[in-house]
């Protein structure tokens, strides 16, 4: 049977999590933190989450979307529906938009999709393509790249990402799914193309579902590195890719396909950056 | 990358209701004191509109309004037996059923209001908005309610029919297959425009062009209901859904909406329908059930519009995206317009390509000579 | 966007057009309670003290259970009850009993041996659902995991384990006598002897799931007047009620269905299997109890459109008339029968599709295997076969050089012709569809394809039914014999390990005659039998037998070396066995005897 | 087992119910309160068959946790209808044959509420995402997507006259 814990406070919470000797979702106390419900209360309704106790909290600091230095910071209980909204975070309305349908999207947080298995994860891939932050309850920062390497249930709840705000342009996204105008992700592609002086310095390539969590493609990143989107340039980009994703097969399209399709899908990306 | 067009084409005929028969469904029907109609049925409406099109049959054989009549379905306590609702089989079986309950009501109703009026039943008709008159003197008239009240409550008669549709019951011959299985067909035709990315296997079908002989259209709402989404599942079918997606392994395997795939409202092609009848000798007014036969012919004509796109032949359904794109690896590219040839057309031809004449070689060779000219039936659609 | 029109000047003669209700758009009699939210479907009833029902399931594709634990579950709170392959009376059915139509092959709840992921061993019933999960997942079995079999045609093979043990050669017996069901109209190995092309292709489909958005379920209430109603999303109410009298061993009687309205079938809610399970539910509880699957269950348990495969062969002659097809049709049933049986004869009484073609042979089998049965769907028998033949006539078209569109209508069925199925043809509109659709697409034909009619050029010489050549290959049992235990096998009937076409003298009360010309409708002619030029047949004397093509390869323009004419045994006329077997069919009929029998 | 007691409105109505931990919104609607427009089609957020107004915001009730409700107001397809008047949307499935089974249609009506709430007069293409989420087994979605662009034409004429 399943207890639930309503905290005022995400510190709160995230001590009660502590107490229990685990972590943000299922842990060896079998607590679970819940924000919007779409993963853990699916889980509930199919008795199938090792867990039997939810904690929630109703912190208003996890809804706040807000300037954060240089960048935004984004609570980890902001929606989807709320990400897009938002004046501040508008870069992030297009993959915010690309997860699920309007009623998914008024329930799904920030703070499920860092911890969402592929195939889900399309807003958390833009995340790590910006080198946005993870900010844990107890004030610290990890950057998502970390986070996502040594991503488990354990540890301090997450209290919001921080992102660098990319300038306009520089951030494109692209969801592949078997649906339209909705379906969950063959793969989603980040990249961060900022250019300086007709170069690009500081690329960053992200793709959700091609692998256990969002990953960079870093030989892709180098291969693009200083130059500029030449075709030739593009092409070497998407040949390299097979050596950084790692996807599973799963009923909606097996490994062959997706890293068949990988190469093809950054390339009209960064074909369609280069046209504007 | 590129994206190439194809149509395909193809055509069936639908076996009506349960195969070799034996497949009964009764009905019962029986007016309230003031002349309005109770049809009760134990079949099952699961969103293919029996309770609405066995309204419309007993209402017109009845000879009453739609609006006076009432379908009660399934109370296995009230109403009689039926087979169930598949095998296309609920328009015509539940429908013959109808037809002759309502008719033995309805003589009831004529021979009461022939009472009433002092006058030959046989020489009474329904205006169909609840009258009675003697043939050719609509003045001579009683109504419907009139005729049940005095049914009821003066002559002490019921206005009550029962029916009962049976096929009956045949096998099939182990030797040679010689078997009676329906005794009647609905049929159609489609044509399927539809694009391929061969860089990803990925189709868009834009849209079809169908025609579908249903015997007659009992209610042609919901004979559009059913074509239209009929259509769509056959899309479905052919592109999307698979309990087994690498079957036959088991693994991996849809478990959600999200996994089990299906086109959503954003993947809807143009669909042109047109709706031929030729009623069926033994079917109520000729309708044959639409539900099935819809969705059969667009798997085909999906398959031969991707092979037309870019000479995949694509004989294992669904036709995924990847396996598309295996296909064209193993071709080492597209084809497009792949198709080795023929003498056809020529008339009435938009795009003006010339008629070729192909080595027709035989089977499998899909992609001859000349690939850079599409034959004329490839031509783009309106 | 959609458009819509009724084509009228189609047929005009054919159809008066004097009705006031029928053709009119009326809208649908349930539309309001739909809007409104207010439909009843089944689990739409509210019970005071309503229980939950749900099932322990197997892991594996096949095993046995050793032993199952469920001291846990019973003692969690919550739990009312634990239901156990014990609890149901009688706890063995085949769909198609009702129709006298194959063995009892499939428990409600298995004792033993399952032969899918997915088989239900157990039930909890608990006070709510997730007491219910809960308790299920506390319950240990212990499974013994056997070598399992997911493809058809290793399950046809020999050495391949049993599915299921009333079927154990893998395949269900048609006719008490044969492994498939055959259709034989002409004789197609002579006529592809002479055709001028061959066209092949093999066509596969995987299961698909109906996908209703109200998943399966019912919900049963023990009455104060010693009856059970059901609510139940079931799409043939009196199907189920007999099912479940039967399964439970209670009389009719005592059941009272209600359902009719449901959220979409597609085939899949004829299976009858949450019927029984809630009334058996509230029988041993004395409480309402509802059985319902799940989204998961849906999708992996609740029976499927199975499988098939098909291999078409077609011979074509010079004009791009198709002279010859074949068909060899795998269905795949999963574990248990279901309604497979019964697709795979619809399927061979549409063969060869829409066509008229002078020789037609298909050998059909339904095939276990250990996955989830498999059951009807939206365009049960026909839908991959369809598909097939579909892909076929363009393939066959492209060999023959002729236009898709103008391939078909030269080989479209018309008014009066005979079917391979030995019925005329009538009321068809095949040629006509293919005009109006390509018409709306702008799709060009000639003007010969443009003036045909299915109500011209039909009959005559189309109408007769062609010298047929029958064989006797594919016996019960012939092909795994090696593999299988020593003892006779129910229902099989004598047999030894003898040369195809071979038929021994304790068979031939049911042999066919080998060779029989009937005309239209009429029985066999006794006068008329030749001995068969039958297809080379593989060697019986070679070790265990893999899986022969059932149909065996044709000598057809490919391989013209081989036109082999084995002379094949000759045998005495004995009439087709059909109307006895009928008779034998409609006297195990529970359902048209309308009466459960004790 | 844990009860927790719970206070919303429900279509207007002030409604309080004790629920398990851990429970769905869709479960305490369909069997704690009765209301049994909102329907069970996977219990995993995918289907729509549920689809709930909560403060004005589409959710799916069945991955709502019904204790996140206290202080509420929900509105499902049951308070569309204003007595026996229909909401145009309502008017709009029916008389455009947007519905075979029924099943799905109470979400859909919500779905398409929720929209039009938002943008009275919107685009084909913001109607298929509006959609999005609910799924359809029966109609091919064209019908649908139809029905809500006649009832948003409908209600703007409503509200200029």
């Amino acid at each position: 049977m399943i207890t639930v814990e309503t905290f005022d406070t995400l510190a709160a919470a995230s001590s009660a999590m502590a107490g229990a000797g685990s972590g943000n979702r299922a842990g060896a106390g079998g607590s679970c933190y819940m924000g919007g419900g779409t993963l853990v209360m699916r889980a509930v309704n199919y008795g199938d989450g090792d867990f039997s106790r939810i904690l929630r909290s109703r912190d208003p600091a996890l809804l706040r979307i807000e300037p954060d230095g240089g960048g935004v910071f984004i609570g980890a209980g902001a929606t989807m529906a709320a990400i897009a909204g938002h004046r501040e975070t508008a870069f992030l309305a297009e993959a915010a938009t690309a997860v699920g349908g309007p009623a998914i999207r008024n329930m799904a947080t920030l703070g499920g999709n860092l911890f969402a298995p592929p195939p889900y994860g399309d807003l958390s891939t833009a995340l790590l393509a910006l080198d946005a932050r993870v900010r844990t309850a107890d004030g610290q920062e990890t950057p998502m790249e970390s986070f996502f390497a040594r991503r488990r249930m354990t540890g301090p709840l997450v209290a919001g990402v921080t992102v660098p705000r990319p300038e306009p342009g520089v951030l494109r996204f692209r969801k592949v799914t078997r649906v339209r105008p909705k379906g969950v992700s063959v793969m989603a592609i980040a990249v961060r193309l900022p250019f300086r002086s007709g170069r690009l310095a500081g690329v960053r390539i992200a793709f959700g579902a091609m692998g256990p969590t969002p990953v960079r493609a870093k030989s892709a990143e180098s291969a693009l590195e200083g130059g500029g989107l030449e075709d030739a340039r593009i092409a070497r980009a998407a040949e390299t890719l097979a050596h950084d994703l790692a996807p599973a097969d799963d009923a909606l399209a097996s490994a062959w396909y997706r890293q068949a399709v990988a190469p093809v899908h950054l390339a009209r990306l960064l074909r369609s950056a280069r046209e504007g | 990358m590129a994206i190439h067009k194809g149509r395909g084409f193809a055509c069936v005929n639908y076996p009506i209701g349960m195969n070799l028969g034996g497949d009964p469904s009764q009905a019962l029907v029986h007016a309230t004191p003031d002349g309005k109609f109770m049809v009760t049925l134990s079949s099952i409406d699961l969103g293919q509109g029996m309770k609405s099109v066995t309204r419309q049959i007993a209402a017109e054989a009845l000879g009453v309004s739609v609006s006076d009549v009432h379908v009660d379905t399934a109370d296995s306590d009230t109403g009689p037996h039926c087979m169930g609702s598949f095998a296309s089989r609920g328009t015509h079986r539940v429908g013959n059923a109808v037809i002759r309950a309502a008719t033995e009501a309805r003589a009831q109703l004529l021979e009461a209001a022939a009472e009433e009026m002092e006058v030959d039943a046989a020489d009474l008709v329904t205006d169909g908005s609840g009258n009675i008159h003697v043939r050719g003197a609509p003045s001579r008239a009683i109504t419907v309610a009139d005729t049940a009240i005095a049914a009821q409550f003066r002559q002490g008669r019921t206005l009550a029919g029962r029916g009962i549709f049976l096929v009956p019951p045949s096998d099939a011959d182990p030797e040679t297959g010689e078997m009676s299985p329906v005794t009647c067909f609905a049929h159609a035709a489609l044509v399927v425009d539809l694009e391929v990315d061969d860089e990803t296997g990925e189709v868009t079908v834009q849209s079809i062009h169908s025609a579908y002989e249903v015997g007659r259209a009992l209610n042609p709402r919901l004979v559009e209901q059913q074509l239209i989404g009929g259509a769509w599942m056959g899309l479905s079918h052919a592109l999307f859904e698979t309990t087994e997606p690498v079957y036959p392994e088991r693994d991996p395997a849809p478990l959600d909406f999200n996994s089990y795939v299906m086109p959503g409202p954003g993947d809807i092609p143009d669909h042109h329908v047109a709706v031929l009848e030729r009623p069926a000798p033994d079917a109520p007014y000729g309708g044959k059930g639409p539900g099935e036969m819809c969705a059969n012919p667009v798997l085909p004509a999906v398959a031969n519009a991707i092979y037309n796109a870019v000479g995949v032949r694509c004989d294992t359904l669904p036709i995924t995206p990847e396996r598309i794109l295996r296909g064209l690896r193993e071709l080492g590219g597209a084809r497009p317009g792949g198709w080795s040839g023929g003498n056809f057309g020529g008339t009435g031809n938009p795009n003006g390509a010339e008629p070729r004449t192909g080595s027709g070689d035989g089977a499998g060779n899909g992609h001859g000579d000349g690939h850079g000219t599409r034959p004329a039936w490839m031509a783009t659609g309106r | 966007m959609t458009t819509f029109e009724m084509r009228k000047e189609y047929f005009a003669d054919e159809r008066p057009e004097d009705l006031k209700e029928i053709g009119r758009p009326t809208i649908r009699q349930d539309i309001l309670g739909h809007v409104t939210g207010r439909s009843r479907f089944y689990d739409d009833h509210l019970f005071d003290g309503l229980l939950h029902m749900r099932c322990v399931r197997s892991p594996h594709h096949h095993a046995r259970v050793r032993a199952i634990d469920a001291s846990a579950a019973e003692a969690m709170p919550g739990v009312r009850r634990i239901v156990r392959s014990g609890d149901v009376p009688k706890n063995l059915n085949t769909l198609l009993s009702l129709l006298g139509f194959g063995r009892d092959d499939e428990p409600l709840i298995t004792p033993e041996t399952v032969g899918y992921r997915g088989e239900p061993v157990l039930a909890v019933i608990a006070e709510t659902e997730a007491a219910a999960r809960a308790a299920v997942r506390a319950v240990r079995v212990d499974w013994d995991v056997l070598p399992h079999v997911l493809d058809v045609e290793a399950a046809l093979a020999p050495d391949a384990p049993i599915v299921n043990s009333e079927y154990p050669n893998n395949s269900f017996d048609y006719h008490d006598r044969y492994d498939h069901q055959k259709l034989r109209f002409g004789d197609v190995d002579r006529a592809f002897q002479g055709a001028e092309r061959i066209v092949e292709g093999r066509y596969r489909m995987s299961p698909i799931e109906q996908a209703p958005m109200e998943t399966c379920g019912a919900i049963a209430v023990p009455e104060s007047n010693d009856r059970f109603t059901c609510h139940t999303s079931t799409q043939a109410l009196f199907f189920s009620l007999a099912t479940t009298a039967k399964l439970l061993d209670l009389p009719s009687a005592k059941l009272h269905f209600i359902g009719g309205t449901v959220g979409g079938g597609f085939g899949g809610k004829v299976d009858s299997v949450v019927e029984p399970m809630s009334v058996l539910g509230a029988q041993l509880t004395g409480r309402p109890v509802k059985f319902m699957w799940d989204r998961e269950e849906e999708m992996q348990v609740g029976a499927p459109r199975g499988a098939e495969m098909w291999d078409i062969r077609d011979g074509l002659d010079r004009d791009g008339r198709i002279i010859a097809r074949r068909f060899t049709g795998y269905f795949d049933a999963g574990a248990y029968t279901r309604l497979s049986s019964y697709a795979v004869v619809k399927a061979v009484g549409h063969l060869p599709g829409p066509y008229t073609i002078p020789n037609v042979a298909a050998n059909v089998y339904c095939v276990f295997t250990n996955r989830t049965p498999a059951t009807a769907m939206r365009g049960f028998g026909i839908t991959g076969v369809d598909f097939a033949i579909e892909c076929q006539m363009d393939r066959a078209a492209e060999a023959a050089g002729l236009d898709p569109v103008a391939f078909r209508i030269l080989n479209a069925y018309r008014d009066g012709d005979m079917k391979a199925h030995r019925r005329l043809a009538k009321n068809t509109a095949l040629i006509e569809c293919c005009q109006v659709a390509a018409e709306k697409a702008g799709w060009p034909l000639d003007g010969t394809a443009l003036s045909q009619s299915s109500l011209s050029g039909g009959g005559g010489a189309r109408a007769s039914v062609p010298e047929t050549a029958t064989d006797g290959e594919g016996r019960i049992g012939e092909r795994r014999r090696r593999a299988l235990p020593a003892e006779p096998l129910a229902g099989s009937g004598p047999r030894g390990r003898l040369p195809e076409g071979t038929i021994r003298g304790s068979d031939v009360a049911a042999a066919p005659p080998q060779r029989m010309d009937m005309g239209p409708g009429s029985g066999p002619d006794l006068e008329s039998f030749v001995v068969p030029p039958l297809p080379a047949a593989p060697s019986p004397a070679t070790g265990p037998v893999p899986h022969q093509p059932p149909i065996a390869p044709s000598t057809a323009a490919s391989s013209p070396a081989a036109p082999a004419t084995p002379t094949a045994p000759a045998t005495p006329a004995t009439p087709a066995a059909g109307d006895s077997m009928l008779a034998a069919r409609l006297r195990r009929s529970r359902f048209l005897a309308g009466t459960r029998r004790r | 087992m844990t009860k927790t007691a719970v206070t919303f409105r429900l279509n207007g109505a002030e409604t309080a119910i004790f629920v398990d931990g851990g429970q769905n919104l869709l479960d305490v609607l369909r069997r704690g309160v009765g209301d049994l427009s909102p329907k069970y089609g996977c219990g995993q957020g995918g289907c729509g068959g549920c689809s709930v107004l909560v403060d004005g915001t589409l959710r799916l009730a069945c991955i709502t946790l019904a204790e996140s409700v206290d202080g509420a107001s929900v509105e499902t397809a049951a308070g569309l209808a204003d007595g026996p008047r229909l909401h145009p949307l309502q008017k709009a499935f029916m008389e455009g044959f947007a519905a075979q089974c029924g099943y799905c249609t109470p979400g859909m009506l919500m779905a398409a509420r929720a929209l039009l709430d938002a943008n009275p007069d919107p685009a084909r293409e913001e109607v298929v995402e509006a959609i999005s989420g609910n799924l359809c087994r029966c109609t091919g979605y064209e019908p649908i997507i139809d029905a809500i662009l006649a009832a948003a034409a409908d209600l703007r004429g409503g509200a200029a006259r």
